[in-house]
């Protein structure tokens, strides 16, 4: 009975990401516009283009490969995976054991590989540039981002993502090695989802993007996962930072329903504010040049580094 | 010395649990005669088959039972000694849980390569420079393994990099071999001389080469004998800066031996480092894994920086080998702090972390130099700039190449993963090592770690990308054709195994229990008892993975999204001409080579690292040549290690060389002096 | 009367070394070859005397071999040669003569200081003529050292076995000592015939002087 | 002790003896190469029979000849080599002869000469009298200059000339070593033979004055290491082996230097029997070094491949010599195993290149290449012996070094870690030169040559037995003589 129960919630969390991934992407598109004195489109407009997407007849090159494919899908579900392996609104679900916070990044690893992979698979050098890049991007981001995981897990004493939750829950306090983690995890996060300053998710402009370099070749439903996918990662990013840095409101293991059901509105909540505070970092600061990126990304490895180094020296920092 | 009269010297044979060790020996015996046999016949078509068979067969029977030993973990292993030898010694062979594990990893290499060889080995221009060579290679390392005392050991070790230096030599004719052949036995005999050196001290000049005697022995200086050990099996197993001559030898072999010289001959090496260190010397103090943790991260930098700047296939591999020996020491130097300040269950840890990556690098390094292999024998080309679509003519090639790059790029659910998960775990719980030293180096060591583990997937991106996605670049690429069944056979052997030892690790980890219990006292807690497969190092509170779950799940989440929009939404799909925003190139040099591919990572550490600089030469306008760029990167290492000794040694020579143009007369000089002096020498003697 | 024996002996020894020092000096050929046969006579001399004093008469056979050998045949045969083959009359050194008769004072001293120290218990005949007998050994070393002309490096060495059989005389009773001069004697010939075959001229260094500068042990 | 009874109506020890000089007499009369080569070997397989027989039985020690574990030793491996050598020189020679490079009338004083030297080396080991010692290492240094000299060109002459010269004066240095023994010997020991016997020697040697012994042991080393061929005194060598017939070379460096060694090993354990004296393993030592660090430099440069080998022979005969310096039974055991390995090794390693230089045409190692693919059993016989020259295992060479370099570094680092030093720089040289003669493209003629191969991997098969397996009592042997030489 209580197993039933747990993959119910389990199975809710994963089906809630998949559901207010594009509606995060979307309110982040409105407020966007709205900052910028614009309309803006609807919030729903992603949903919308993703039908749309979905229904259509997938045009591919001639020389794809299988790999072309099968891509997007696998890449959805990498990303997925990951994102439902990271408490939102309630800590210790069934498979929160299955994979720890390396796992999880690991994870984006792999859906990254498989995206920069597909990004070759047509032989053009449009793809050619946004793979080298997203690699490199990703040889500064990922190491930065297992400092951060480093510096939490010492914190937390675990790294598994629903004992980080409560400990923070247990005994939040304002410490040094987690404000650097913080920050660092901002960085990353900004970087993973090719938002500005790294990368510009709404222009085609040749020499300045990288994930819609790689992605270029896709239509139909193809396309739809892969923005499905980064929708998600976008997502999984927020509650992550969400989970670690502001756990207030997740329901514990085995909670009652009305706990789930808070839990469930604090993340909605929390998630509409670091929509906003995202968008609001975007519309303040410029895209940087390419090769800005990985000083940008080095002070993210820096500072994981640099916390993980005050831990290693004493817990108390 | 003990007079070769008061120990009789016969093979002992009494006393139970004889049978594996004497089974391997009699697989050497067998491997050996394979040899002759191969002298013997080489030149008829079935020779090549016959050899590879009979390497196949005794590498299953060794692995099966040495397999066998470590599961059912025989306690006390018997020695044999056989009347070989050092005389007064004889030559013993003993396999305990430690060797039967290496046993396990060198022979299911070696059965790999030699199924993959049955039908590589096919193509082998000169196979009289092969086949004979390739069995002792196989028994010598098997010999190495077994070895039970200083002398076999050595012996076997030499006559290992003695075998692999002829196979080296196979294609002699291009004198890029030659000289990575040289190199190559002058540092195996380096290593080798060092480690001379190191059971020198061990043995304590009395003649007691047996393990047994060196264990009970006590040591003096047993910091010198680690630096010793160091660069003995370091220079083998390629740690910075001893590892110049891999990047060299390893590629010019042919590639079921680079294979074996990638995936096994190194963890040979790491056996030897891991029976000295942990098993003979004992007792670690903790400057010494500041040590080899220092050595094991730079190694892992450098190794994955210097991959990305390759664009040779095989040299690429032969680079990942040096950043994967990297983790593996980084493993063996917490597992020396770890047990130097006595915390057994983390040195437990670390330790089972580096010896699963021994077993997971030996089978994707050779599963991928098995792909470079069938790709070099389809095209004739290791240049990658030279390749490019190859996933459509070897299909099944690029599968079993993808799989290997997804698992040596340490994505889950492969197997690169979970040792790497389980090093970083080791890394966690390392604060509480009191050493101040290690407080500082660990971290940034992880930070290292990390860094290399991204990077890796970067490269292999560019290795995958490069030669098996996009167009084919050259005639030779485009009617590239699928590999034999042999090959495929050991190709997806290989893949599969690396799949099974990524979503079922707590069966290997539990593999692992004796060998570490015997080495640092205790054993990861029993893996195999947890619900759900999963693995969990120290407490489930701390961490813990599944990978079967994660494997299901992300099959699962595949399958189901592919089943929903194919049956609900479209299944249409148009071909048409590339998109490429606009304007398609139909030359496929348009495409990005591995060079421009590797070029903002170049600009980023490449500077620093390399001196790397590129330089563009661009035409006046209205001037017809094509601008040109090009790269230029230097290896610093060389520069700072090994030029500098090349060119003393010149000199030397040279300066000396004058002494063999005097007349008589001054040789009587020279006579006359040395004369003089020691009459002088006598005449004040007190 | 052993007094006596012993002012001899050691007297003949004494100016055995000071016949090797004007060896040394020696700058022009003719007067070398003299200087040479003369040496040999006064070691002819004292090995007769010791084999008198020892009463050894087989020693005789030794002065004999010297007498006849070494101060009448060889000197003759090389002077022969010297004019035959038209040989620089002048003695080109390395060092200059004053030098080398310097380095010839240290090396009778160094000789001086080993023996006597070496053979404190021994008899002091013995003493006296082994100090004697390497100091003759090491000038003529020396001298095969300093010189550049073929002739006197052959001098050289058989001043230097000279040396040898000063000291293998004075050891007393020594066994095999004919035996032992004989096959120098046969060693020296070698030398000479080796010498006069080969039309060394100048040098030892090579055999020919068109093969002077081809060949120094490798070809360049 | 049948054997001889029926055959030989005196004892082994002086058939060892007079078989070579009685093959010499019959040689310089008999007419005819083909006789005389059969004749050559015939004789060298007799002495080395007889010397066999020493192991069974053993004949008493005259004043002037004995037998003892240490000689004996000698004399077997010095009569195996030469017998070996032989036959391939029966091969050899008949190509010289063929090619003209040598005339009948040569070849008869050759066959001659080689059993003169067979006696005189013969002589030098089992001689009981230093005296008697000296003359016989005197004789073999003359009819080694004869033949070194034979082939009569400039190149032949003045190698054989530097030899002589270098070689007299060792001798004279030598003779005066063993006139200061004597000296030394004659308190104790009275005047006249005695004083020269070896047995009598060694059993008093406590009582010798140490002063005179060392002045003497200065001496000996230096005449006798001439012979040696130890740096500084060397110079004689690379020559003499290089412009030589290759037979001449082969047992120049199997066989005359183990004899002057020998000589060495003999005084060495004269010394230290005397307490009192200074030790003679640091001077030893300082040589053996020096000869090791400084072959392995000059083999860089050569552009001659029996030059070559003949420094490897110096740097060896270095080694041997800093292993018996070191002392104690298990570097003496290493040496005495060196010792033999290096002999069998290196006149391997000549009887191969005696034959790659006939097939080439050319002795210049930038004129050989690709040998493995051109001749195949030369050159991969090539490759073997300069892999177990160079210490690889299974073969015999490397268990000695390991034995070596254990067991110094334990008693004295720096030192081992000198020879290490010394071994890869050889190595490094070695496996250089290897790489250009056995690999790559062939050049020069791809003929094959009437090569007898039999000697060659005849001591190549000893040499890997040995390294893989000493049988039991060849151990015990060479322990006994490593406890006898301290």
């Amino acid at each position: 009975m209580a197993l039933i129960r747990d993959l119910a919630v389990q199975g809710a969390q994963m089906l809630l990401v998949l559901v207010l991934a594009p509606l995060l992407l979307g309110f982040t598109r409105k407020v966007k516009g709205r900052l910028l004195r614009r309309r803006g489109p609807p919030v729903l407009q992603p949903y919308r283009d993703l039908l749309r997407l979905i229904r259509k007849e997938a045009v591919i090159a001639d020389n794809a490969s299988w790999l072309f494919r099968s891509g997007p899908y696998m890449i959805f579900a990498a990303t997925w995976v990951a994102a439902a392996l990271v408490p939102t609104f309630a800590t210790g679900l069934t498979f929160s054991w299955a994979a720890d916070l390396i796992a999880i990044t690991a994870l984006i690893g792999s859906a990254r590989f498989f995206l920069a992979l597909v990004g070759m698979d047509i032989g053009t050098s449009f793809g050619g540039i946004g793979s080298s890049r997203e690699m490199m991007f990703a040889s500064l981001a990922e190491p930065a981002m297992i400092m951060i995981v480093f510096t939490v897990a010492l914190v937390a004493g675990s790294t598994q993502l629903s004992n980080v939750a409560n400990y923070m829950q247990m005994h939040a306090s304002l410490r040094v090695s987690l404000g650097l983690a913080l920050v660092a995890l901002i960085i990353v996060a900004v970087a993973e989802n090719a938002r500005i300053p790294v990368d510009n998710p709404a222009t085609h402009l040749e020499l300045t993007m990288v994930h819609e370099a790689m992605v270029l070749e896709y239509s139909g439903r193809h396309l739809a996962m892969i923005e499905l996918a980064a929708a998600v990662k976008l997502l999984l990013y927020v509650s992550l930072i969400a989970c670690i840095f502001c756990p207030w409101g997740l329901a514990p293991a085995d909670g009652t329903l009305a706990a789930y059901a808070t839990g469930a509105a604090s993340y909605l909540v929390k998630l509409l504010a670091g929509g906003f505070l995202l968008v609001l970092f975007e519309t303040s600061i410029a895209k940087m040049r390419v090769f800005r990126v990985p000083d940008f990304l080095g002070i993210a490895l820096m500072l994981g580094l640099l916390g993980t180094l005050l831990l290693f020296v004493s817990r108390s920092f | 010395m003990p007079a070769s009269g008061d120990r009789p010297l016969r093979p002992r044979v009494e006393g139970k649990g004889l049978m594996p060790v004497a089974v391997a020996l009699w697989g050497v015996v067998a491997l050996f005669t394979a040899a002759l046999l191969a002298v013997a016949a080489h030149r008829a078509r079935t020779a090549s088959l016959l050899v590879y068979l009979i390497c196949l067969t005794v590498c299953l029977t060794i692995l099966g039972v040495a397999g066998v030993q470590l599961v059912t973990g025989a306690g006390a292993a018997p020695t044999v000694q056989l009347p070989i030898g050092l005389p007064w010694i004889g030559a013993r062979f003993r396999m305990d849980a430690l060797s039967a594990f290496f046993l396990v990893v060198t022979n299911l290499g070696g059965a790999g390569a030699s199924l993959f060889a049955i039908g590589y080995g096919r193509h082998e221009k000169a196979p009289g420079r092969v086949l004979p060579f390739y069995p002792v290679f196989l028994g010598a390392m098997n010999l190495v393994v077994l070895a039970d005392d200083a002398f076999s050991f050595l012996v076997a070790w030499e006559f290992m990099s003695l075998s692999s230096w002829a196979l080296v030599m196979a294609h002699h004719r291009d004198p890029d071999n030659r000289s990575a052949g040289y190199i190559y036995i002058v540092m195996a005999s380096f290593g080798t001389l060092t480690l001379l050196l190191a059971f020198g001290l061990l043995s304590g000049g009395g003649g007691d080469y047996a393990f047994a005697d060196i264990r009970t022995a006590t040591q003096a200086l047993p910091g010198l004998v680690l630096i010793l050990v160091l660069i003995g099996t370091g220079s083998k197993a390629g740690l910075v800066p001893l590892h110049v001559w891999l990047p060299l030898a390893h590629p010019a072999a042919p590639s079921h031996v680079s294979a074996l010289m990638s995936g096994v001959m190194t963890k040979v090496a790491v056996y030897g480092f891991v029976r000295i260190v942990f098993d003979l010397v004992g007792s670690p103090v903790w400057w010494w894994s500041i040590l080899v943790i220092g050595v094991a991260g730079i190694t892992c930098v450098m190794g994955v920086l210097s991959a990305l700047m390759q664009h040779d296939l095989k040299r690429l591999l032969a680079y990942h080998t040096v950043e994967n020996i990297g983790i593996i020491f980084i493993g063996l130097g917490l597992a020396l702090a770890f047990s130097a300040h006595d915390m057994r269950a983390p040195a437990a840890l670390a330790l089972t972390a580096a010896l699963f990556h021994v077993f997971n690098h030996c089978l994707f390094k050779s599963l991928l130099f098995f792909g470079a292999g069938a790709v070099l024998n389809a095209t004739g080309e290791r240049d990658m700039e030279h390749l490019g679509g190859l996933i459509h003519r070897m299909p099944l090639t690029a599968f079993t190449f993808l799989t290997g790059c997804i698992a040596i790029s340490a994505l889950p659910p492969l197997n690169g993963f979970v040792s790497e998960w389980l090093t970083f775990q080791a890394i966690l719980l390392s604060p509480a090592l009191p050493s101040w030293g290690l407080k500082i180096i660990v971290p940034a060591v992880g930070a290292m770690l990390a860094l290399s583990a991204a990077l890796a997937a970067a490269c292999f991106v560019k290795a995958f990308g490069v030669t098996f996605l996009g167009r084919p670049r050259t005639p030779a690429a485009a009617q590239a054709h699928e590999v034999d069944r042999a090959s495929l056979a050991a190709m997806f052997a290989f893949a599969l195994i690396c799949l099974l030892a990524g979503v079922l690790p707590g069966l290997c980890i539990d593999a692992l229990a004796p060998v570490t219990r015997s080495l640092v006292g205790t054993a990861m807690p029993a893996q195999t008892a947890l619900p759900w497969l999963s693995i969990v190092p120290i407490a489930e509170s701390r961490s813990s993975y599944n990978g079967l779950l994660v494997f299901v799940f992300i099959a699962l989440s595949t399958l189901l999204t592919v089943e929903i929009i194919h049956r609900f939404a479209s299944r249409a799909v148009r071909r048409g001409p590339a998109w490429d925003c606009g304007y398609p190139d139909p030359s496929p040099a348009t495409q990005y080579t591995a060079d421009s591919f590797a070029q903002p990572i170049r600009r980023v550490f490449g500077e620093v690292v390399f001196r790397a600089s590129d330089h563009v030469d661009m035409p006046a306008p209205g001037d017809a040549r094509p601008a040109r760029l090009t790269v230029t990167i230097r290896d610093l290492i060389w520069e700072a290690f090994y030029a500098p000794i090349a060119a003393f040694v010149g000199v030397a020579g040279e300066r000396f060389n004058r002494l063999q143009f005097l007349t008589i007369r001054q040789y009587l000089s020279l006579v006359f002096v040395a004369l003089v002096g020691l009459l002088l020498v006598v005449s004040i003697w007190p | 009367m052993a007094g006596q024996y012993f002012d001899i002996a050691h007297m003949l020894a004494g100016g055995l070394v000071l016949l090797s020092m004007t060896l040394l000096y020696q700058d022009r050929m003719f007067g070398l070859l003299n200087v040479f046969a003369l040496h040999a006579v006064v070691l002819s001399t004292s090995v007769a005397w010791q084999g008198h004093i020892q009463g050894a008469p087989h020693l005789y056979i030794t002065a004999l071999i010297a007498l006849v050998l070494k101060a009448i045949i060889i000197p003759v045969a090389l002077r022969r040669m010297v004019v035959r083959l038209g040989i620089h009359r002048t003695i080109e050194t390395v060092v200059g003569v004053g030098p080398t008769m310097l380095l010839g004072m240290g090396l009778v001293a160094l000789s001086m200081v080993v023996m006597l120290r070496a053979t404190a218990t021994a008899d002091p005949l013995a003493r006296e003529d082994l100090a004697f007998a390497l100091s003759v050994v090491l000038l003529g070393l020396l001298m095969m050292v300093t010189r550049r002309n073929a002739v006197s490096q052959v001098i050289g060495f058989m001043s230097l076995e000279n040396g040898l059989i000063l000291a293998a005389t004075g050891a007393k009773g020594m066994p095999l000592v004919v035996e032992i001069s004989v096959a120098f004697s046969v060693l020296i010939a070698f030398i000479v015939i080796g010498v006069f075959l080969f039309r060394i001229r100048e040098r030892f260094d090579s055999v020919d002087v068109a093969a002077l500068d081809a060949f120094r042990g490798e070809r360049r | 002790m049948t054997f001889l009874d029926l055959h030989l109506p005196l004892d082994a020890l002086t058939a060892v003896l007079i078989i070579p000089a009685a093959a010499a007499v019959l040689l310089v009369l008999l007419p005819g190469y083909w006789l005389s080569a059969r004749l050559n070997m015939l004789a060298s397989l007799a002495t080395w029979l007889v010397s066999l027989t020493l192991f069974v039985e053993r004949p008493a020690p005259s004043p002037y000849l004995f037998v003892d574990d240490l000689n004996i030793v000698f004399v077997v491996l010095a009569t195996f080599v030469a017998f070996t050598t032989s036959a391939f020189s029966a091969s050899y020679i008949g190509h010289e002869l063929e090619i003209g490079r040598l005339t009948p009338r040569y070849l008869r004083f050759y066959h001659a000469m080689y059993q003169t030297l067979m006696f005189a080396m013969n002589l030098g080991l089992t001689a009981n009298n230093i005296g008697l010692m000296w003359v016989a290492i005197e004789l073999a240094t003359l009819t080694t200059v004869l033949m070194v000299g034979i082939y009569r060109t400039h190149e032949a002459l003045e190698a054989a000339w530097k030899y002589f010269i270098l070689g007299s004066v060792g001798i004279a240095l030598a003779l005066f070593g063993t006139i200061l023994v004597y000296m030394a010997a004659r308190p104790v020991l009275g005047e006249g033979q005695d004083a020269m016997v070896w047995t009598a020697l060694i059993s008093k040697a406590g009582g010798f004055s140490p002063e005179l012994l060392n002045v003497a042991f200065v001496f000996l080393m230096l005449g006798y290491g001439t012979k040696v061929g130890l740096a500084p005194l060397h110079a004689w060598l690379p020559d003499a082996h290089a412009e030589g017939p290759t037979p001449i070379s082969a047992v120049l460096s199997g066989l005359l230097l183990n004899v002057a060694l020998y000589a060495l090993l003999r005084f060495k354990m004269l010394l230290a029997a005397n307490p009192a004296a200074i030790a003679p393993g640091p001077l030893m030592v300082t040589m053996g070094l020096l000869s090791l660090i400084f072959a392995g430099f000059m083999l860089y440069r050569r552009r001659d491949i029996k030059r070559m080998f003949a420094y490897s022979s110096i740097e060896h005969m270095g080694l041997i010599t800093f292993a018996f310096g070191m002392g104690g039974p298990l570097a003496n055991f290493a040496g005495l195993l060196h010792m033999t390995m290096h002999s069998l090794t290196k006149s391997a390693i000549f009887f191969a290149v005696g034959h790659i230089a006939q097939a080439k045409g050319t002795q210049r190692i930038a004129d050989i290449r690709g040998l493995t693919e051109s001749h195949p059993v030369l050159g991969w016989g090539l490759v073997l012996g300069v892999v177990a020259i160079a210490g690889l295992p299974p073969l015999g060479i490397f268990m000695s070094e390991f034995l070596i370099v254990s067991s110094t570094f334990a008693r004295a680092p720096l030192l081992a870690i000198l020879v290490v030093f010394g071994l890869l720089i050889a190595f490094g040289a070695l496996m250089l030169r290897l790489n250009e003669v056995a690999f790559g493209e062939p050049t020069g003629s791809k003929a094959p040559v009437k090569a007898s191969y039999v000697p060659l991997f005849a001591h190549l098969a000893l040499v890997a037995a040995a390294g893989i397996y000493l049988p039991g009592p060849l151990v015990a042997w060479f322990q006994a003589v490593a406890r006898l030489l301290g």
